[in-house]
C-alpha cells in the first residue's frame, strides 16, 4: 500500500530536525508505513504559520499555545517529545550561587515576559527564596542568540535561554544556577514535564490514523536510538553546528536527558499543576481565557 | 462644428471631491471591507473591527498600550529626526557634487543593502542592548534612503534658478531656504512619508530583537501568542497616530508650502 | 450641431466669453475677460494686440480648448488640427529638437520637410541638440518649427517674433505667410509690435486693458503679398492716429 | 579690480574626480576600515573582509549560497516587478487627480503604516506557505511606497509642458512616454534605489517567517547559531550582486536617459 | 592684483575672450566667442546686438561671473553689485512676486521703495501674487523690478523690454535711464530693438554671428534725456545705411 505522506515543519538545525533527520536516514517512517516530509523553516512562528495556514501537518511546540488555541476554537492537540527546557546560566566566575543572589542584578530572558520558563521560576524563586525575580531583578528581553552573546560579552549577569543555547553556554564554562527539572519538582509536579511536543489537528489525526500513528512510532524509536547509539549522534553533527566538541556534548548530554520517559497521562497531570502557576502569573494572555488546561490539550489517540 | 459651453463653476464642488467628505467615506469603506472579510473568513486569525478596537481601547484603558505607544513613538521620532538631517545633508552634496558622489556612491550602496537585522545585531553586539545603540540602528537603516532620494532631488534642481541666485550673490543660507529646498520639497515630502514608515517597521524589529517595551515588542510577544485581535489592535493604534499625524499636521503644511501651485493637494 | 466636412476645410468661429476669471492663491477672483466678442473668418490672418497682462494669452488658451472653465461659447470647425506656439517654447527638455518636432508633426510630414523647414528657420544645425543647448532664440525657433510641422488648420502664435533680429524676424514672418497660403489655415496671432501687425494682419483686432474685450476692428484690405514696406508705414501712422493710447510710445 | 582669468580646462580631469578610479579607491577605502575594525575588534563578533570573502567563496562552491541567492534574488525581482508596476500606475493617478487621491489616501497611509510582519503573516495565513503568497505580500509592502514617491512626482509636473501636449493633441500612450515619464525620472529612480533595497530587506523577513530556502533563510539560520562570518558573508554576495547591478545597468541606464542634461551623474 | 575703491566708484571693464566654446551632450565642441575684447567705460550705457543665437546671453553670463570656464580675461572693478535680468524672468515660483524682489533687494531699499518702483512698473497689483499667476509680460517686468532693487553697479540685461505693448516699453526704457543716471551704474544691455537701442546707448556694439566677436562699436554722443524721436529715427537710418546687414529687414 501507498505509504501516508506526513509533512512536518521544522527548525532548521533545531532539534527536532535532528530527530527527523534521523527518522530519515535510518527509513524509520517507511518502517512505520509513513513517508516524511520535512518542510525547514527559519523561525518557531514560521512553523505556527505553516500549521495554522494548512501547509504542514505537524509542527513542534508546547502545550501552552495549544491549550490556548483550543480555547480559542481550534482542535489542536499535542504529543510529547522532549522534557527538555531552558536554565538560567550564569557566567563561570559569578558570584551568583542561588536566584536570592540574582536580586538587583540584571537578567536576560528569551522569549520575553511571558515565557513559561521565566514565569515558572519567578513562581519558584517566590516559594523558595521568597523574592519576586520580576520586581528584584532587571530584566532584559531579546532574541535568544543576541542574549547568549550579551552574556559572554559580560553585559548580562545571568540569562534564562531556552535549552540548546543553555547548553552551548555550559560548554563555553556556564554554570547552571536552577535548572527547569527541580523547579517543576517544588511545583508539585511528579516528574519531568514534557513542555514541547508534536503538534497536529484532530481532525487530520483521525483522518489519517495510519499516518500519526505510524509518525509518533517512528519518532519514538528515532529517539531510542539517538539515546543508546553515539554514531547515530556522529551523523547528526554537521547538523548540530556545534563549534567544539564540549558543545556536542553538552548539546547531546541534554538532548539525552529531554527525551520523555513517562506515558502521556503522567505528562497531562502535571501540566494540568503547571498551568494553574502559568495562569496566575501570565495572565489570560498567555493561557487565555481557559481556567484549566483546555480539554483534549493531550492527545489520547487510538493505540497511544 | 464643434461647440463649447462652458459656465464657470464656481464652488459647484460635487460631494464626491469635497475634502472631508470624500476621506470619512473613503475611511468607512476601509472599515466596512474590513468588516465583511472577518464575517466572511470568521477565523480568529481575521478578527473584525469592533473587536480589534475594543482590544485596543480596553488595553489602552487597562493595559500598558499607551506607555508602548509613547516609546515606540519617541524612538520613531528621534530616528526619524536623526536619519532625515543627516540623509538630507549628504543627499543634497552628493546630488551638487559629482565628484563627492563618486567617493561615496558605493558606500551608499553598501549601506542600502545592509539588512536591517545585519545593522541591528551589529549596534546591540557593540554598542550593548541600549537606547542609543537602538535609534541609531534605525536611524541608519533609513538614512540611505532619504540620501538616495534627495540626491535625485539635488540632481534635478533648476539650474536657471541657481544662476539667477549666484548672480544675485545670495548668501548661502538664503539660498538654500528660498531656492533650493521649495524645489526638494515634493523629494522630502516622499523622503518624509515613506520614511516614517519604514523607520517605523524598523523599530518594530528593533524592539523585537532586544527592547524590552515598545510595540514592536509587545507585537512579537502577541505574535508568539499567535494574537491576532491583539497584533491588529497595537498596530492600529499606530495607524491612527499615523493618520492623525497626516491629516493634522503633513497636509496642512503640504498645503501651505505648495500653495504657489494654486492647484488642490 | 455636429456637422461634418471634409477635412481641411475651415469653418466659422463665433466666440462670446461673458467672462473668464482667475482665482488666485490668495483666493481672490481675478476677471480677465469680460465680454469679448468676435468673429474670425476661415482661413484669415487676425492678430491681436492689448496691453501686456490683459488676456491674450488667457484668450488663446480658450480657444485651444485648453481651458474650459469661463463663462461662454466657443463655435468652431470641428476635426481642428492646431498649432499653438506657446509664448515661452515649452519644448521638451529630454527630446531633441528634430523629436520635439516630429512628435506632434503632421503625418504626411516628412524627413525633407523637416529640413525645408529647419533651413527656412535657420536651425538646421541645431536638429541634433537638446533644448537647454540652445539660446532662447533658437529655442522659440525650434517651437515654431513645431507648429508648422502640425499642418494645422487653426495656428495660434503667442508673440512669434520675439528675441530675434531684425533680419530673422522679417524672413520667418514671410515664412509664415507662406505656410499659411500654402493650406487653408486660420491664424491667430498676438504681437506687441504694431510694424509686424500691419504687416501680416487681415483683421487687427485691438484689446481693452483687462478685464479685456475688443475695442476695435481694423481690417486690411490689401493682400499681405502686396503690401510694401512704404504702405505698412502708412497704415502704422494711420493706426497711431487713430488709436494714440494704443500704439504711441 | 578683480580679475578673471580663465583657461578652458579641456580634458583636464584630476584623478581624483574621474569615474571608475574613484570608485575603486572609495571601494578598497571601505574594505580597508573594514579591515582596519576588525583587526582591532580582533573577535569573532567582527570579522574580517578576507574572512569573510573566504566563506563567501567557499559556500559559493562548496555550500548552497549560490542557489540561495538565485532564489532570493528571483523573488526581489518579481516583487520588485509588480510593485513598481502597480504603484507607479497608482502613485500617478493619485498625484493627478486630486478626487482619486481623496478616495485612496487613507487607504495609503493605512497599507503604508501596516508592519511588514502583519501583512506577512496575513499572507501566509491565508494563501499557505507558497511562493506566491510570499511574493505578494512583499510587493504589498512595497507598493504603497511607490506610491507615495511618484504621488509626489505626478504632482510637480510641470503644467506648461501638459497644456503642450493637450494642445497639440498627443496621444495618451506619447504623452506618458515623452512627456510625462522624462519629468517622473528622478522619481521613478529613486523609487527603484529604495525599492530595491527595501524589497530585499522584506523578502528576508517572508524567508525568515515561511519559506525554507533563500539568502533570509540561511541569514536567520545563521543569527540562530551567532555565525556573524556566515551572515556578514551571505550579506556582501547580495550586496556584490546589487553593486553590479547599480553600478553595470542602472547608472548606465540613467546616465541615457539623463544625458539631454549634460551634465555627469 | 586687487586695489580697494570706495563702494559705489566703478572701475574701468577690460574684456579679453580669446574663446568659450560649449560641449554639447553629443560631446560636439560648439565655439560660441571667439577673440572678443571690449572696453566698457564705467557707468556708460552699452548696448549689444547681433544676431540671434550668436553669444550674447554667454557673454552676459561670463561677466556676471556665473561662468569661469573660458579662455581668455575679464578685469573689472571689484565688489560690484550686480543687477541681471535674465532672458527668461527667473522668478522663484514659490515667493510672491514682492519677497521675489525683497530678497535680492539692496538693504537700504524699503517698503516705500518698493511700492514707488512697482508703481512704475504697472505691477503694484501684482506684489501679493505668486509668479505663475503672472502673464508673461507681468513676470518680465517684476524680473526688472528686482533687477533695480538690488541698486547695482553692474547691470545686464538680456532683452528687458520684449513681450511689452508700446506704450509700456516706452515708459520702462525712461525708467530704465531714471535709475541708471540716479547712481553711479555701468549698464550692459542686449535688444534687438534699433530704436530702442539707439534711444538708449551712450555706446553700441555690433556683434558678428556664431562664433561672436565685436564688428563695430558706435559711440552715440548726445546725452540720452536729449534725443527725440527725430533724432532717433535719424540716426536709425544713419545706421541702416552703413550696417545692412545687421538692421535691414
Ligand atoms: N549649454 C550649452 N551647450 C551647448 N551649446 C550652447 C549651450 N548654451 C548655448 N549654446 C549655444 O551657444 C550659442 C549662443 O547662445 P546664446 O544663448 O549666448 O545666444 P544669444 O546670442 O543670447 O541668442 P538669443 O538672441 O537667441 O538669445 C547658441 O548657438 C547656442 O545654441
Ligand atoms: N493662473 C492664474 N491665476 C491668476 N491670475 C492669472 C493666472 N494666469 C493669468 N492670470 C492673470 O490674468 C491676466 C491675463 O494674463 P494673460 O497671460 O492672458 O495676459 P497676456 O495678455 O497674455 O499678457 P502678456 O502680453 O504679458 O503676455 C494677468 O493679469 C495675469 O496676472
Ligand atoms: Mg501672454
Ligand atoms: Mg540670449
Amino acid at each position: 500500500a501507498q505509504d501516508d505522506e506526513v509533512s512536518v515543519g521544522v527548525l532548521k538545525f533545531g532539534t527536532v530536525s535532528w530527530l527527523l533527520d534521523t527518522i530519515q536516514h535510518y527509513k524509520l517512517d517507511e518502517k512505520a508505513g509513513v513517508k516524511l516530509d520535512m518542510l525547514p523553516l527559519a523561525s518557531n512562528q514560521a512553523t505556527a504559520v505553516g500549521l495554522q495556514g494548512g501547509s504542514v501537518d505537524i509542527i513542534a511546540t508546547d502545550w501552552l499555545w495549544v491549550s490556548r488555541e483550543r480555547a480559542g476554537g481550534s482542535d489542536f492537540t499535542f504529543s510529547p517529545f522532549t522534557t527538555a527546557l531552558g536554565a538560567i546560566m550564569v557566567p563561570p566566575d559569578s558570584p551568583i550561587q542561588t536566584l536570592g543572589d540574582l536580586k538587583g542584578k540584571t537578567l536576560g530572558i528569551a522569549g520575553g515576559p511571558l515565557d513559561k520558563s521565566w514565569l515558572l521560576i519567578v513562581a519558584y524563586a517566590k516559594r523558595t527564596a521568597n523574592i519576586d525575580l520580576r520586581t528584584e531583578t532587571r530584566q532584559v528581553f531579546g532574541a535568544p542568540p543576541l542574549l547568549s552573546e550579551k552574556a559572554i560579552q559580560g553585559e548580562l549577569d545571568a540569562v534564562l535561554n531556552y535549552w540548546p543555547y543553555a547548553a552551548r553556554l555550559e560548554a563555553k564554562g556556564f554554570k547552571d544556577l536552577i535548572g527547569l527539572e527541580d523547579v517543576v519538582e517544588e511545583l508539585g509536579a511528579k516528574g519531568e514535564v514534557s513542555m514541547v511536543g508534536f503538534v497536529f489537528s484532530e481532525d487530520w489525526a483521525e483522518d489519517n490514523p495510519k499516518a500519526i500513528k505510524g509518525f509518533l512510532e517512528a519518532a519514538a524509536e528515532a529517539n531510542e536510538l539517538l539515546a543508546t547509539s553515539d554514531e547515530a549522534w556522529e551523523r547528526l553533527r554537521p547538523m548540530m553546528k556545534a563549534e567544539d566538541q564540549a558543545t556536542f556534548e553538552a548539546l547531546r548530554r541534554r538532548y539525552r536527558e529531554g527525551i520523555p520517559e513517562r506515558t502521556t497521562a503522567q505528562n497531562e497531570a502535571d501540566a494540568k499543576v503547571l498551568y494553574r502557576f502559568l495562569r496566575e502569573l501570565g495572565g489570560e494572555r498567555l493561557v487565555g481565557p481557559s481556567e484549566q488546561l483546555a480539554p483534549g490539550t493531550f492527545w489520547i489517540g487510538k493505540g497511544s | 462644428m464643434t461647440i463649447t459651453q462652458s459656465k464657470i463653476r464656481r464652488d459647484a464642488r460635487p460631494w464626491a471631491s469635497s475634502g472631508p467628505v470624500v476621506t470619512l467615506i473613503s475611511f468607512a469603506g476601509f472599515v466596512a471591507v474590513w468588516f465583511l472579510a472577518a464575517y466572511i473568513a470568521d477565523s480568529k486569525l481575521l478578527p473584525g473591527p469592533v473587536e480589534v478596537v475594543e482590544f485596543t481601547i480596553d488595553e489602552a484603558v487597562n493595559g500598558p498600550l499607551l506607555s508602548e505607544l509613547g516609546i515606540t513613538l519617541w524612538r520613531v521620532a528621534a530616528a526619524f529626526v536623526i536619519a532625515m538631517a543627516i540623509g538630507s545633508v549628504i543627499g543634497i552634496a552628493m546630488g551638487e557634487s559629482v565628484v563627492l558622489n563618486r567617493w561615496l556612491d558605493s558606500w551608499l550602496i553598501v549601506l542600502l543593502n545592509l539588512p536591517a537585522l545585519v545593522i541591528i545585531i551589529l549596534a546591540y553586539v557593540w554598542f550593548g542592548l541600549t537606547e542609543a545603540a537602538a535609534i541609531g540602528a534605525v536611524a541608519l537603516n533609513k538614512i540611505p534612503n532619504v540620501i538616495v532620494t534627495l540626491r535625485e532631488g539635488a540632481r534635478s534642481l533648476d539650474p536657471g534658478l541657481d544662476e539667477m541666485a549666484r548672480a544675485y550673490r545670495m548668501p548661502a543660507m538664503e539660498r538654500l531656504k528660498h531656492v533650493i529646498l521649495p524645489q526638494l520639497q515634493p523629494y522630502i515630502a516622499a523622503a518624509s512619508r515613506t520614511g516614517l514608515s519604514l523607520i517605523w517597521k524598523i523599530v518594530l524589529v528593533v524592539e523585537l530583537l532586544g527592547r524590552s517595551n515598545g510595540v514592536g515588542f509587545q507585537l512579537h510577544l502577541n505574535f508568539q501568542l499567535f494574537n491576532v485581535t491583539a497584533i491588529l489592535g497595537y498596530t492600529i493604534a499606530f495607524v491612527a497616530v499615523m493618520l492623525a499625524i497626516e491629516f493634522f499636521l503633513v497636509q496642512p503644511f503640504e498645503r501651505y508650502t505648495t500653495r504657489w501651485r494654486n492647484r488642490p493637494v | 450641431m455636429n456637422v461634418t466636412r471634409p477635412v481641411g476645410e475651415t469653418g466659422r468661429f463665433e466666440i462670446d466669453i461673458a467672462e473668464k476669471t482667475y482665482t488666485g492663491a490668495n483666493g481672490v477672483p481675478v476677471p480677465v475677460i469680460r465680454d469679448f466678442r468676435l468673429q474670425i473668418k476661415p482661413e484669415s490672418m487676425t492678430v491681436l494686440m492689448g496691453p501686456s497682462g490683459c488676456g491674450k494669452t488667457t484668450f488663446l488658451r480658450i480657444l485651444a480648448g485648453l481651458d474650459h472653465n469661463f463663462d461662454g461659447s466657443i463655435e468652431m470647425p470641428e476635426e481642428t488640427r492646431i498649432g499653438f506656439m506657446f509664448q515661452e517654447p515649452r519644448l521638451l527638455p529630454w527630446r531633441k529638437v528634430r523629436r520635439n518636432i516630429e512628435l506632434v508633426a503632421d503625418e504626411a510630414f516628412t524627413e525633407e520637410d523637416l529640413l525645408i523647414l529647419a533651413d527656412a528657420l535657420n536651425i538646421a544645425d541645431k536638429l541634433d541638440v537638446y533644448p537647454g543647448e540652445l539660446s532662447l532664440g533658437l529655442a522659440r525657433r525650434a517651437a515654431l518649427a513645431r507648429a508648422f510641422a502640425t499642418r494645422p488648420n487653426l495656428l495660434l502664435l503667442d508673440e512669434p517674433f520675439v528675441s530675434l533680429d531684425e533680419p530673422t524676424a522679417d524672413r520667418l514672418r514671410r515664412l509664415l505667410l507662406e505656410v499659411w497660403e500654402a493650406r487653408p489655415t486660420t491664424a491667430v496671432l498676438v504681437t506687441h509690435n504694431p510694424r509686424e501687425a500691419v504687416m501680416l494682419a487681415d483683421e487687427l483686432v485691438l484689446l481693452s486693458p483687462r478685464p479685456t474685450h475688443v475695442l476695435e476692428t481694423v481690417p486690411v484690405d490689401v493682400p499681405q503679398n502686396e503690401r510694401t514696406p512704404a504702405m505698412i508705414e502708412e497704415i502704422y501712422s494711420d493706426l497711431l492716429k487713430r488709436y494714440p493710447e494704443n500704439f504711441a510710445a
